[in-house]
């Protein structure tokens, strides 16, 4: 007599394709998945449990650490949060460098995750390290700004913290000259792979109404179909006065997942270059006492990072500690319909997959 | 007649043809048995080249070390893992005298057999540089209708195989029965 | 005024709940709009499927320790109609609060749950995988809580020693009915719970 | 305005890229020699070359005994020294003259000293060419801090390798999990046996030499199942059970890809394969495109490289079958891979690229280095894939075996077989045959492996793009749920 047993694979924590310190104990059936079951908290830091006894503007390098390849973008949604909650206006021109290394930092967080995904369909490194170079140049601009190339605690509540040197703008001109062409070079890479597309075409779908349903955000939302960016839906940092398409996907697939962030790097070169164009002079942030201390009230701000949307749940009861601080983690709600997505796959394409939902450990776990 | 090397070949190769077949039949672990089994194959193609049958050696390390192995592979992994044990001692009382008989057939038939000795000169003036050559053309020559006949078996044998995959979709083990037979 | 720049007068969503399920709507303020925390599950399926609300989207869910009572925030979203709606449920007890899980509607709120009992503490009834998520089975307490630590009734809930330091801690004896057990005792998917 | 203050040196602003943009290269290096070092360069290189020429000349012209060592030229070997030997003829051991025990060793020792030391140095060295090149396709440096430019970095890895500690997992089988690193070893080394690196110098030129190529690398298939087996690892037994799978599928497209070669060169012995190419001034890659294609493709299958490294994916099973295998023992693993893809290059240049002949360039330069030039080629061409290609999936892998290349492959061998029979009624106009047959063939492959693909069903993806639209298009955010 034959029979096949299901038996237990443990994925990770240490494994080449969870990007981090993530585990999930797959029940397969040779090479097909029957079950699996995410087990996540390995870089569980209790940033939430911390971040009450801290002020508001201690908080920000928390927010490097959650996201720690999207650092710009979480200190952009802690600071609006707060600001909203203080009623803190922001000069212009701090808006405009927001949105210029926010924008960036999707860049290189979506190079990030479109080069692992590629690695992840087994390409051997090599879209991974091409995707790198600009990435790297960013993390130049970066440096050269804040001092920190990853765990940046850039912007401050009102405004940003530092003038980025007078090097700065040459070298961001000459990067958002080269990326469009840049990019162009990495979509032929990919899509004329036929390995590639053979790989992610039709695999892992969401349909439309399960990637609402299941509280999707960001890439992973719009591949599916879902038109659906805060950027343009909820404007923050004057993202109205600047020109971008929303891209989306049709089918709902991981090469779609993957396009749409590709063509979002594109749009990102172009909001940058409306930012550089009209900057002002003025001042880069607005004075705010020490300690700061928000009228008593609560606050939900959210901005659009790479990974989705990205909130901040703040509650003030008016002392200079926050007296609760939820971070609304995409990564984390983002895999809510894996379990769903790997039920009946084999275990390339979940990998594949989970690629494709792209997720930060530090920020699912936080 | 034989030269010594030849002569010692012979006793390495027949002792370890014989030992690991042994070990297949007296191991409890039956991965270590298939081991063992590829060992005794790998020994007979040994023995075939003292012989000087050179195709039929590497067609027996082909076949047999490598096909028929990866067939019980197959067969051990589809094997549940609680009778994954080597369990000879079931059937003994048939196996035995099932044996016992097949030996004493062969033996007879090797008593039986004129053996056509050649003469170590016949030997040297002999040619063994081109057996494939004639082995082909006996093949498609002498034996042609049987040759023909195997290639339809088989045929059927892969026609067969097809079906029974496509039809028996919830009885896998019939795939196997029909692999291993 | 609501707060966020799209959120719905929370008004309007009260009255139309009580109008479609009579007496649900506890408190209001301008922000939200507390609801009766056994009709959660009901509230948000009708918030969900009426064409004037189309709260298709579970955006947030989180908890917060108001020292006697929780409060689980729901931020819902409509992504049609690009608005927000706040709804709060009040929990009855602080020590153990249970109130119905909201997975039968939205699929998003089975990590954010399971992540609010985790750090919070509160069980969500009819949850598939009501498991904790950060942290392992027979952790003592729960970190989020204002008196974790058993530092009970305070403002200040500093995490002054590590749980397992040592066996005569006066932290280890509060939670001494929950053993630590970090074997990987789950072997089958049977015992893994859940649908 | 904006304070955009223009600087020069933009890109180095960080110090991390002044210090990448210092670093000396290889390139540099040379084109900084003095023109008085080149040119002792040059004339080195010539010397080599020339003084190779030499002894080849002197090698083929017969002035030495041209013949290395040959299983069946030991009789005659035998025999010469023996009467070389008669003043001595006295028994030494077993019956054995001096003259049998030197005829027998002296050539064995020097074959395999000979093959032996070009695999271990090819091993040494192979390991730095990948890394650096694989660093050049992907825009980085690679090793190059253990010695110039990083050449002894191979060593250190491989005393890094020894260092460390062997484990051996609890569960594991211990006898099986002692074997397979050494057990793989074996059919790595015999499979160098037939192949013939130059005129009559082969150290095992049987007559079926084809067939024991097929079948020494078939026997790898168990060393790999054992390792997978005995480590008691769901992730190796994944690994190994894909190699199985897979190499028994891809066994058949080889087999019948040789078999094309065997009809068209009428002999399974690999110097006769060579000296079938360089009589008729044809590679056979020419003349059956389809057959070398398939016997590439499919070797990379069986040697685990990319695209078809499904047996040792990294980002699903971690390592595949050596995942528990730790120290010199992984080290060996990896050194057969990297040697078995150069014996896949041999394999291929001996097969389809006219082995150590070169268009009668063969005569100047030693063959032996020729063979070794093309195998490298190849392997270069492995990196080159490993740089370039995602993998496929394993059932991907197997359709297209099953589907596509054991189909084709039989219509293949047919094609060829009535051409064989063409040529051999009109042997007087054969090499009109060989032009008009190298003509048809490429043109026949690429119309059979078009329509098949059809006929079976395949759709090229990327002829039909599917790209992300914009929302605008879609009329804008408050489409959303409604989107097919």
């Amino acid at each position: 007599m034959t029979t096949s047993e299901p038996y237990v694979l443990n994925i990770g924590p240490q494994h080449p394709s969870t990007h981090g310190v993530f585990r999930i104990r797959v029940v397969m059936d040779g090479e097909k998945i029957q079950d699996i079951d995410m087990i996540v908290g390995y870089l569980h830091r209790s940033m939430e449990k911390l971040a009450e006894e801290r002020t508001y503007t201690q908080n920000i390098p928390f927010t490097d650490r959650a996201d720690y390849l999207a650092a710009m973008s979480g200190n952009l949604g802690l600071c609006l949060a707060a600001e909203r909650l203080a009623a803190v206006e922001v000069p212009d021109r701090a808006s405009h460098l927001r949105v210029i290394f926010a924008e960036l930092q999707r860049i290189a967080s979506h190079a990030m995750a479109n080069g692992t995904l590629v690695s992840d369909a087994g390409a051997w490194q090599t879209p991974l390290l091409y995707m790198f170079r600009e990435r790297e140049k960013i993390l130049d601009l970066f440096e050269m700004t804040c001092g920190a190339r990853l765990t940046t605690n850039y912007m401050r509540i009102g405004g940003v913290a530092f003038e980025p040197p007078p090097e700065f703008w040459p070298a961001l001109d000459e990067l958002v000259n080269e990326l469009p062409e840049r990019i162009d070079e990495y979509a032929q890479l990919v899509q004329e792979n036929e390995i590639f597309v053979a790989r992610t075409r039709n695999i892992g779908i969401i349909s439309p109404e399960d990637a609402i349903n299941g509280s999707l955000v960001g890439p992973a939302l719009r591949g599916s179909g879902v038109p659906w960016d805060l950027r343009k839906t909820e404007p923050y940092c004057g993202y109205d006065n600047f020109e971008f398409e929303v891209p989306v996907g049709t089918v709902g697939d991981v090469y779609d997942r993957f396009m749409v962030r590709l063509e979002e790097t594109r749009q990102s070169t172009k909001i940058i270059q409306q930012a550089i164009d009209s900057i002002s002079d003025g001042p880069h942030k607005t004075d705010i006492p020490l300690a700061l201390r928000p009228e008593p009230g609560e606050v939900y701000g959210r901005v659009e990072g790479p990974r989705g949307e990205l909130g901040f749940y703040l509650v003030s009861d008016g002392s200079p500690a926050p007296y609760r601080f939820h971070i609304r983690a995409p990564s984390l709600i983002n895999l809510s319909l894996l379990r769903d997505m790997a039920r009946g796959a084999s275990l390339s394409d979940a990998v594949v997959t989970l690629g494709s939902i792209d997720i930060v450990v530090g920020e699912i776990d936080r | 007649m034989e030269s010594l090397g030849v002569v010692i070949a012979f006793y390495v190769l027949s002792t370890i043809t014989i030992g690991s077949a042994l070990a297949v039949f007296l191991l409890r672990n039956l991965v270590h048995a298939i081991v063992l089994l590829v060992l005794s194959f790998l020994g007979m193609a040994g023995l075939f080249l003292t012989l000087s049958a050179d195709f039929i050696a590497i067609s027996q390390i082909l076949i047999y070390a490598g096909a028929i192995s990866v067939l019980l592979v197959f067969a051990v992994m589809l094997t549940p893992l609680g009778s994954r044990d080597n369990a000879n001692s079931l059937y003994i009382n048939i196996g035995a005298p099932v044996g016992f008989l097949i030996s004493l057939l062969i033996g007879f038939m090797a008593w039986n057999t004129s053996w056509n000795e050649l003469s170590s000169n016949e030997i040297k003036q002999r040619d063994f540089t081109d057996t494939i050559r004639e082995i082909g053309d006996q093949l498609l020559d002498k034996h042609l209708l049987s040759f023909e006949v195997a290639s339809v078996l088989l045929l059927f044998a892969l026609v067969g195989a097809i079906i029974l995959v496509k039809e028996v979709k919830k009885e896998e083990d019939l795939i196997v029965e029909s692999e291993n037979s | 005024m609501p707060s966020g720049p799209n959120q719905l007068q929370s008004k309007i969503v009260a009255d139309a709940l009580n109008s479609a399920i009579p007496g649900v709507v506890k408190t209001l303020t301008d922000d939200w709009v507390e609801v009766e925390a056994q009709q959660i599950e009901e509230c948000l399926l009708w918030l969900r499927d009426s064409e004037e609300f189309d709260a298709a989207q579970l955006s947030n869910l989180c908890a917060v320790d108001y020292h006697d009572y929780f409060m689980v925030v729901y931020h819902l979203q409509s992504l049609d109609l690009n608005h927000q709606i706040v709804i709060k449920v009040r929990t009855q007890d602080h020590s153990d609060p249970i109130i119905p899980s909201a997975v039968s509607v939205y699929k998003g709120a089975l990590l954010q749950e399971r992540e609010t009992y985790d750090l919070m503490g509160i069980k969500f009834e009819n949850h598939p995988d009501m498991r904790r998520l950060f942290l392992w089975d027979g952790f003592p307490g729960h970190p989020l809580r204002k008196d974790f630590l058993g530092i009970g009734g305070g403002r200040t809930s500093g995490l002054n020693r590590f749980p397992f330091e040592n066996e005569s801690d006066p932290v280890r004896v509060i939670n001494q009915d929950n053993r630590v057990d970090d074997s990987d005792s789950q072997e089958s998917p049977s015992s893994w719970g859940g649908a | 305005m904006t304070p955009k203050i223009p600087s020069s040196n933009s890109t180095s602003a960080t110090p991390m890229n002044r210090q990448i943009a210092a670093r000396p290269t290889l390139l540099g290096f040379v084109q900084n020699f003095s023109i008085k070092t080149k040119l002792i360069l040059g004339i080195l290189g010539l010397i080599f070359l020339v003084g190779n020429g030499l002894i080849a000349f002197i090698v083929i012209d017969g002035r030495l005994d041209g013949k290395w060592y040959d299983i069946r030229d030991l009789g005659y070997s035998i025999e010469f020294l023996r009467t070389k030997l008669a003043s001595n003829n006295q028994e030494l051991i077993l019956g054995y003259t001096l003259g049998d025990v030197l005829a027998y060793w002296v050539p064995a020792v020097i074959g395999a000293v000979g093959i032996l030391s070009f695999l271990g140095g090819f091993l040494l060295i192979g390991s730095w060419i990948e890394r650096r090149l694989l660093a050049r396709f992907q825009i980085r440096t690679g090793p190059n801090r253990v010695g110039p430019y990083g050449l002894l970095q191979p060593i250190a890895d491989a005393l890094k390798l020894m260092q460390k500690e062997v484990l051996i997992p609890i569960g594991a089988d211990k006898m099986l999990f002692f074997l397979p690193p050494i057990l793989v070893f074996i059919p790595a080394m015999l499979t160098w046996g037939p192949i013939p690196w130059s005129a009559n110098m082969s150290y095992l030129d049987i007559n079926v030499g084809l067939l024991y190529v097929i079948s020494i690398t078939s026997l790898s298939v168990l060393a790999v199942w054992m390792a997978g087996w005995a480590s008691n690892n769901h992730y190796a037994l994944l690994g190994s059970m894909r190699t199985v799978a897979m190499m028994v599928s891809y066994e058949i497209p080889i087999g019948l890809s040789l078999l094309s070669v065997v009809l068209m060169t009428g002999s399974l012995r690999l110097s006769s394969i060579v000296s079938w190419q360089a009589d008729h001034y044809l590679w056979l890659a020419l003349i059956m495109p389809f057959a070398f294609f398939t016997f590439f493709f499919s070797s990379t299958a069986e040697i685990n490289r990319t695209p078809n490294d499904i047996a040792e994916a990294e980002s699903e099973i971690v390592a595949g079958f050596h995942t528990e295998y730790s120290g010199m023992k992984a080290g060996l693993f990896l050194a057969v891979e990297l040697g078995n893809a150069l014996l896949t290059g041999a394999l291929v240049a001996t097969f389809f690229l006219g082995g150590y002949t070169l268009f009668g360039l063969e005569n100047w330069i030693p063959g032996y280095l020729i063979l070794a030039g093309k195998a490298t080629l190849g392997y270069f061409f492995f990196i080159w894939l490993r740089g370039t290609l995602p993998r496929f999936r394993i059932d991907q892998l197997m359709s297209f075996a099953w589907k596509y290349l054991i189909p084709l492959s039989i219509a293949h061998v047919l094609l060829i077989a009535v051409e064989v029979s063409i040529v051999a009624r009109l042997e007087s106009v054969e090499w009109l045959i060989y032009i008009l047959f190298v003509v048809f063939n490429v043109l026949i492959t690429i119309y059979a492996v078009r329509s098949w693909a059809k006929a079976i069903g395949y759709t090229s993806e990327i002829e039909h793009p599917q790209q992300p639209v914009f929302a605008t298009q879609m009329g804008g955010i408050k489409a959303a749920r409604h989107i097919g």
